[in-house]
């Protein structure tokens, strides 16, 4: 309390964050603290009501995500967290909904949740850290593990093929697509801004070290080295071709955004669909008459 | 214990919570002015946190803020500044 | 606890001829439920073809999602977004549910689920009836926890349970289940739906406080904690982790002792609260027969059968099976001269009859393998040689 | 109590016949009666059936063992159900879809065109109400109003009146058989 | 047995289907048994040795392909043929393993298996009937069900989008892909003879009539006439890429092969890679060193 | 049964400081398991990792996918491949398998899938102990089926059990259960592998007859049907479904009662030779303490505080857990003045005891939320006040 | 009961398996000669099978078999000519 | 029996101290060592630590309560673990990185600049080997012989001999204090 004192002005994340749960868990030099403050950023440019904005997370170092940022914040289970947006969203339209989880838990064990409300076009923003391993339960191989990168369950490197996540986004239907490494600070933030913006299914990969497991083990140095590797790596190619911006170990990160289109969402497309079906005798669900 | 820097009156100023930070240099090298240093000194968790070296130079860009992992950076501006897209030569 | 009255767009009042699962809709949508989402499995599927017809005149949302996974985690989140919210299915899709089943107990989250049994194990008998997932219910999510479930003996009942699903789930802020079978689940019976005013529900435990001072997990005197729904400003946290009051995680024995005793505490404590059963002809009965769902109709004409044959008879008819009846059957242990349980399976429920009649009076199964119920006949013959 | 079982193939609206059959009995005339069928890919393109527990109290056993009324309008459920028709049961069949084989015990057989009859009023597809007039007739287990009062509903609304009569139909017919049957007696 | 004696030569079918299970269980003017007929001709004439052959099926109409094949078959879960089919592969990697089985099981639940299978390039051969919706259960919507289309679920027609599933197993990694109806008898025939020709994950999508239900509730006619009606929709674009052919509820249906690439599968991958790595200590796996 | 040596290529011999996670895998590959899939998930996740080290030199398969219901899937079918097959998990992974555990025992498919345990439910303490799906393991699927379980006590155990397990599932054709708890998992200890050829494995039950005559669910003399991999030509099928011998669908009650109480009796009328208990000083004990995994440890502390003063206690360690040792509890119950009952949850395989002992002496259960063992006093104290 | 035409020598022969056939029409659709017809007579399921109309024309390109969704129609032929790629006007 | 916690931050090799003590102890000194570990998002960046209890038996409650040995290598790990160590315990410090208070009771304090020597020796990441050879030099709880043979496998067989260095470094450093601690006395 004293301290506080001493504090001319409050920390500005202290309405964004749970500041009583700091310090969070994430190791020095973990990047998913930058994403945050990013997300942070972007929540505060965008000037949405954050009372009307929530966040839900799944399991993993990411998945804590949601039990730091202050909004309604749900950590639900491994993979689900876009299932369990999907109902939030749909119980309360006028909601923003935002998922914010890792690699593994959307693209991993939750690839089809992914796949399926891209396809619906559902109204959300999903946020994936891709630390290209499952962090939190100790550095296992992931399906966006670069091809020969190392891991705790690839001890002698990774032999299976990754996966694309922006390619696989757009030919599921996302609306709206980007990557970036955590570095790019303000981009980051730009993008997540423009998702807030949007109606539609959103999705923002940021490339993110993860210093204790992936970094350590693949002898990348610190999180700072591993922070301005993937920075130098990248190339930003606002538009590029999805089908081109997969990731090898060592080679070139193709960043930027690649898709932002307008499309019915899939409480747009119920209300029409069924407006047209039914005639009067249907009221436009989640927009208000009362 | 929160730490901050000198406080001349400038623009804005940097406020350092240096027990929440747990030394991951991002701040230190990433301030486009150089602005801030890590100290020799050791936080209650054992880290060196950064202290303000000079803030003379400081942009009051807010990158440090943005960049830090822990929360542990934040400048207040003395005008609303914030909406520019400040430090963006780094993104 | 603070009842109201159902609202009249969801309520199809007058008599109909309805199935089990039609009417599971019907009771859904009588309670206010305005959220469902499902995956299509025989012998539930119905229930789910008719929500999606009704909602959209009552005002609310059907969604199918990509699996059983899916449906049970969009229900809690619905749930939290301020909706009533239900889902059906059958064995194949309850197992797939199990995880988030407790999630759903962690959370606190209030929703109802139906299973409309079919045979198992497996993809088993996906057309013909079964009682085989009564223990899962119980126990088929890992960890403590405790749940309610009713089993309904008609369709009538499947309106019925229903509301009474949605009302408990509410009051105790625990997934409550339905656990039809597919004989219940498939035949068409008079479903009598009274007016909306003769309807009470429960309403949600609604916080009333200021917005920063909600605790999603501080139990209120009646152990309850307060529920609210995202959107409203109070920026709160809930975790699948063990956690504090304010939902925050708070990994260490401490906290489970706490968080995880209080699930189960306010499940066991208010036990007699919870539980309905349907006695008949206890008083003097040398014999019990307990049941539930179709069996127990089955059994009723048994029982008729074993009455006439001058037989001290009484039945007793589960309507809650979990929390189980523990009290009232170790009371009547003690002045029965046997037990007899037939079910559609190879020995549940009577094992929790067995552990409550603690050796006091000989407890005997019926088992039935699934497909098809108990040929009447046969619960006679064992009521006969029980009552010997 | 009684057991019904009505029964031919796919498409049909063997189903249809239990539903109306049973909500009639249900809702307008003050039995319970309680309709099961069967599922499953079993009961694709063959053999298809509904079952009816007819009762003044409630129905316990929702099965049907031994019908004592058997409709059947296909010769593949004839051959699959008659077996089990009671003795002193009825049936009823399409006159021109089935050939039955001479009845055993007392079983009464009663034949109608309801195929023919249907196509006849211009469709096929209600040879089912046809046969569910036959069936109110001869049966007398429900009352002709209570059946036509069931029908809203359960067959679409625009082919309502076309239901109707071809419940007539039937339920003439019937009628007509049972005069018949009486005449001979005068004989 | 007596018409047996009839016969003079026995049904080419008898060794290659369970004769003993016929009739099926598939709806009069069912498209599943052409598709059926069309595999039996890829197997006959791929003189693949049908014991080294195991074919894999979820639940659904057409999940009952694998109950009347004669060959090791296997009639696993709703959903998981495809995990069920990469653990049978892994075991004895000198079969040919072929999953056969519908949209929603492929598709809808088992999406996630389906990309990830893809991804691995898991050598496998994927043969997907589509008929637009969940026919087992009694004709529910799908993600594959064209919008506006009905469904016993979307009772006033479907408004959400649906899958293009080429597009899908494209984005995912498959190194086959190819499209067409029922009625393209020879060239499904050919497509899945192809199919049976390679290593890696194949995926083949055949647009099939479901008359019960599909057909009914969208009164398209009988089997016949939605054989027919699909082989009109449809125009050959070999090649086409993926991302143009989705359908729509009564538009033009793209078919064709559209993906046909060589990459080294899972195990190849796994063998080259601890080959490497391990030197001599490793022996390939798979390759019969006994 | 053919018995048959260890393969040295997979046997580690020798002593190793190991965790009982690492001690699994090794029991696995001494036991051949070639074949592993799984899904990481603490506290198990050290069995994949060791695994997927190992494998490569050994000979085989390790995949890791997309999830646990892909990994149970992929060992089923690997198991059919011909291999032995085993998985790791936990809790939510558990619960996440269900389904598909459920189609393993359809099919009667020898694999083994251990569970170390951690806190629930749901999320609950992913890093911390927990004994709380002992239930889950016997009930969580749909339907009627019976498994095997076996809990072990220290690292060593882990791999001994192992070894059993895979025994087990051969034997009887079924998945079998090793539920270690994170304690046990976790804790590094001395383990000593012998010699391959100290090692008896036994075989899989292959049918050896004619390609076209195999009957995959045919049971011979010893209940259990013979097995056959895909690739040699037997052209079988298999499936979830209730079946015939031909393994074909046969969907209705005669056939289900058939399948389903094969699946059951098989495991039912094996039980006595199935069931591994450890007994201690049972002969003229007055209290008997019965308890698994790490609580039979701490448990022998505090018998030894109770001996010491003078108290006669007699313990049971449950190696297996399921199938239960219903005969031997009730034998014992009737000589005993007390069962106390420790375990790691609030109340789970205590009730199995309740029912087995049918009241004939009190059963005292000591509960724990998890997160942590016992005290030893604790249990002391249930004791004392038992012997009073 | 198998039906099948008559037995001219030819250079094949089609067998209809009449009561396999759920009358789908499919054969006699889409046989490119027009060899097949439908009968008016039931089999035992109560469809109406397909009966050789003029075998005369039949090209014994199998269509009718690869196409019948019930197994109930093949064609065996003299010489072993199933290689070759007929009837591919068709799919 | 006793226990013993090693304690200090994440990334210094506490998890391996308790291994090999464990090892040595449990493979080639007779002894039964169990060794337990704090998993998890907590043990993250701060206090980590491992934990052996070591016994002539069977070892049955295998958690620490109040360990006779504490090894504490940080100022965190110290502040949080000194106050469970027995009032007749030994504490052995890092002399560079752990500032004790006044040691209570019985307490014997023992302090090594374990990571001063293992930046001598050229790695600070073998710190935790100088604290190995350090208590095992103190505490004689375990042989020198068996503490080595313990380290294959445990240490990357590159850095054996360096890891072996470290550890008698530590040893004679811990050797000679004892010494010392004897000379007073004479004194
Ligand atoms: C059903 C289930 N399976 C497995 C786990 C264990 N688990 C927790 S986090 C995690 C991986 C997280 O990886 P990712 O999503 O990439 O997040 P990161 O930790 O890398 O940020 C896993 C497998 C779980 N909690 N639930
Ligand atoms: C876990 C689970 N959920 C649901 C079902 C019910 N079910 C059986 S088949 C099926 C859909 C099949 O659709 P599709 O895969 O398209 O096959 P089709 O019947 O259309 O050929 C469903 C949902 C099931 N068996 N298991
Ligand atoms: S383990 Fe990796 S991802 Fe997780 S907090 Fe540490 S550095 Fe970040
Ligand atoms: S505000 Fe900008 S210039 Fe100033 S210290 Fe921070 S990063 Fe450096
Ligand atoms: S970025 Fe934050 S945590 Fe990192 S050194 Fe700077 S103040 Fe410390
Ligand atoms: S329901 Fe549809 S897909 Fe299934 S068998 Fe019948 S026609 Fe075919
Ligand atoms: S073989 Fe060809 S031409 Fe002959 S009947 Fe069949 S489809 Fe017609
Ligand atoms: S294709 Fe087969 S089922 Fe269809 S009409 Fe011809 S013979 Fe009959
Ligand atoms: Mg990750
Ligand atoms: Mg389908």
């Amino acid at each position: 309390m004293k301290e506080e004192d001493h504090l001319e002005e409050k920390n500005p994340m202290e309405d964004l964050l749970r500041m009583d749960r700091i310090p969070h868990i994430w190791c020095p030099g973990c990047g998913i603290g930058t994403v945050v403050t990013s997300f942070a950023e972007a929540l505060r440019k965008s000037k949405i009501d954050l009372d009307k904005t929530a966040i839900v997370s799944g399991i993993g170092c990411t998945g804590r995500v949601a039990g730091y940022v202050k909004l309604d914040s749900f950590h639900t289970t491994h993979g689900r967290a876009i299932p369990f947006a999907t109902g939030l969203k749909l119980a309360n339209p006028e909601l923003k909904v935002i998922v914010f989880s890792g690699d593994g838990d959307i693209a991993g064990i939750g690839g089809n949740h992914f796949i399926h409300a891209a396809r619906r076009n559902m109204d959300m923003i999903v946020i994936c850290v891709n630390n290209f391993n499952y962090a939190m339960t100790g550095g296992q191989v992931a399906a966006t593990t670069p091809t020969t990168a190392n891991a705790s369950t690839a001890p002698y490197g990774n032999y299976e093929y990754s996966f694309s996540l922006p390619y696989l986004a757009e030919a599921s239907g996302a609306t709206y697509v980007a990557r970036w490494t955590a570095l790019h600070l303000r981009r980051v933030a730009k993008s997540m801004q423009e998702a807030l913006g949007k109606r539609g299914f959103s999705f923002i990969e940021v490339i993110t070290p993860c210093v204790t497991l992936y970094a350590r083990r693949n002898r990348l140095g610190d999180g700072l080295n591993l922070m301005k590797y993937y920075y130098e790596k990248s190339e930003i190619q606002h538009g590029a071709d999805t089908r081109t911006v997969d990731i090898s170990y060592q080679g070139k990160l193709i960043v930027g955004k690649f898709v932002d289109k307008e499309k019915p969402t899939f409480l747009d497309c119920m209300n029409e669909h069924l407006g047209k079906v039914l005639g009067d005798k249907y009221k436009s669900y989640g927009v208000s008459h009362e | 214990m929160v730490y901050f820097g000198d406080l001349k009156e400038k623009k804005g100023k940097i406020h350092i919570d240096k027990d929440r930070c747990k030394g991951c240099k991002f701040c230190v090298e990433y301030c486009p002015k150089d602005v801030l240093e890590m100290s020799e000194e050791f936080n209650v968790k054992g880290y060196h946190p950064p202290f303000i070296k000079n803030e003379d130079d400081c942009l009051y860009c807010q990158l440090c803020e943005t960049i830090c992992p822990e929360f542990a950076i934040f400048v207040t501006l003395k005008k609303e500044e914030e909406e520019g897209e400040k430090g963006e030569s780094r993104s | 606890m603070k009842k109201v009255k159902a609202d009249p767009k969801g309520v199809l009042t007058g008599a109909h001829y309805l199935d089990g699962d039609y009417a599971l809709a019907e009771g859904a949508l009588a309670a206010g439920c305005r959220f469902f989402a499902g995956y299509p499995i025989t012998p539930s599927t119905e229930t789910a073809e008719r929500f999606s017809e009704r909602i959209p005149s009552v005002g609310g949302v059907f969604i199918q999602m990509e699996d059983e996974i899916a449906s049970i985690a969009a229900l809690i989140g619905a749930v939290w977004g301020g909706k009533k919210a239900m889902t059906v299915t059958s064995g194949p899709g309850f197992s797939l549910m199990m995880e988030n089943i407790g999630l759903a107990c962690m959370m606190e989250t209030p929703l109802v689920i139906a299973n409309v049994q079919r045979g198992g194990p497996s993809t088993g008998l996906p057309t013909l009836t079964g009682q085989q997932d009564m223990m899962q219910v119980k126990w088929g999510s890992h960890g403590d926890y405790e749940i309610i479930a009713l089993c309904p003996d008609s369709p009538q009942e499947c309106f019925d349970l229903c509301i009474d699903a949605f009302n408990l789930s509410e009051i105790y802020r625990v997934p409550t289940f339905i656990m039809a079978d597919e004989c219940v689940g498939h035949m068409h019976e008079k479903v009598v739906i009274p007016p909306a005013e003769e309807i009470e529900l429960v309403e949600r435990k609604w916080f009333k406080g200021p917005k920063d001072k909600y605790l999603p997990y501080k139990p209120d005197k009646d152990m309850i904690p307060f529920m609210v729904k995202a959107g409203d400003g109070h920026r709160f946290h809930t975790t699948g982790l063990t956690h504090d009051e304010r939902g925050y995680p708070a990994l260490n024995a401490e906290f489970q002792e706490v968080c995880v005793r209080h699930l189960v505490e306010k499940i066991r404590m208010n036990a007699d609260k919870i539980i309905k059963l349907e006695e008949d002809e206890i008083d003097n009965a040398e014999i019990i027969v307990i049941s539930y769902g179709i069996t127990s109709r089955v059994t009723t004409r048994a029982v008729q059968q074993a009455r006439k044959a001058g037989i001290k008879v009484g039945t007793i008819r589960l309507i809650t099976v979990w929390p189980f009846p523990e009290k009232r059957i170790k009371e009547l242990a003690k002045k029965i001269k046997a037990f007899v349980v037939p079910e559609i399976n190879y020995g549940q429920i009577v094992r929790e009859v067995e552990r409550c009649v603690e050796g006091q009076a000989p407890v005997i199964h019926i088992p039935h393998c699934g497909g098809w119920v108990h040929d009447p006949d046969e619960i006679f013959k064992a009521i006969k040689e029980a009552s010997k | 109590m009684s057991e019904i079982r009505f029964s031919g193939f796919g498409g049909q609206g063997i189903i249809r016949c239990g539903l109306i059959a049973g909500k009639a009995l249900s809702l307008f005339d003050n039995k319970q009666a309680t309709m099961t069928q069967s599922f499953g890919p079993e009961a694709r393109g063959s053999a298809c059936s509904s079952q009816l527990v007819v009762s003044d109290d409630r129905v316990l056993y929702p099965y049907i063992s031994a019908p004592e009324i058997l409709i059947s309008m296909s010769q593949e459920a004839y051959e699959k159900y008659e077996p089990e028709l009671r003795d002193d049961g009825i049936l009823l069949i399409d006159k021109d879809l089935v050939k039955s084989k001479p009845s055993r015990g007392k079983i009464k057989t009663y034949s109608v065109p309801s195929t023919r009859f249907a196509e006849e009023l211009g469709n096929r597809i209600i040879a089912n109400l046809v046969m569910l007039g036959f069936f109110t007739a001869i049966t007398r287990i429900v009352s002709p109003e209570a059946m036509k009062k069931a029908l809203p509903g359960l067959v679409p609304g625009r082919f309502l009146e076309l239901n109707k009569k071809a419940f007539d139909k039937g339920y003439e017919y019937g009628k007509k058989i049972l005069t018949e049957e009486k005449k001979p007696k005068k004989k």
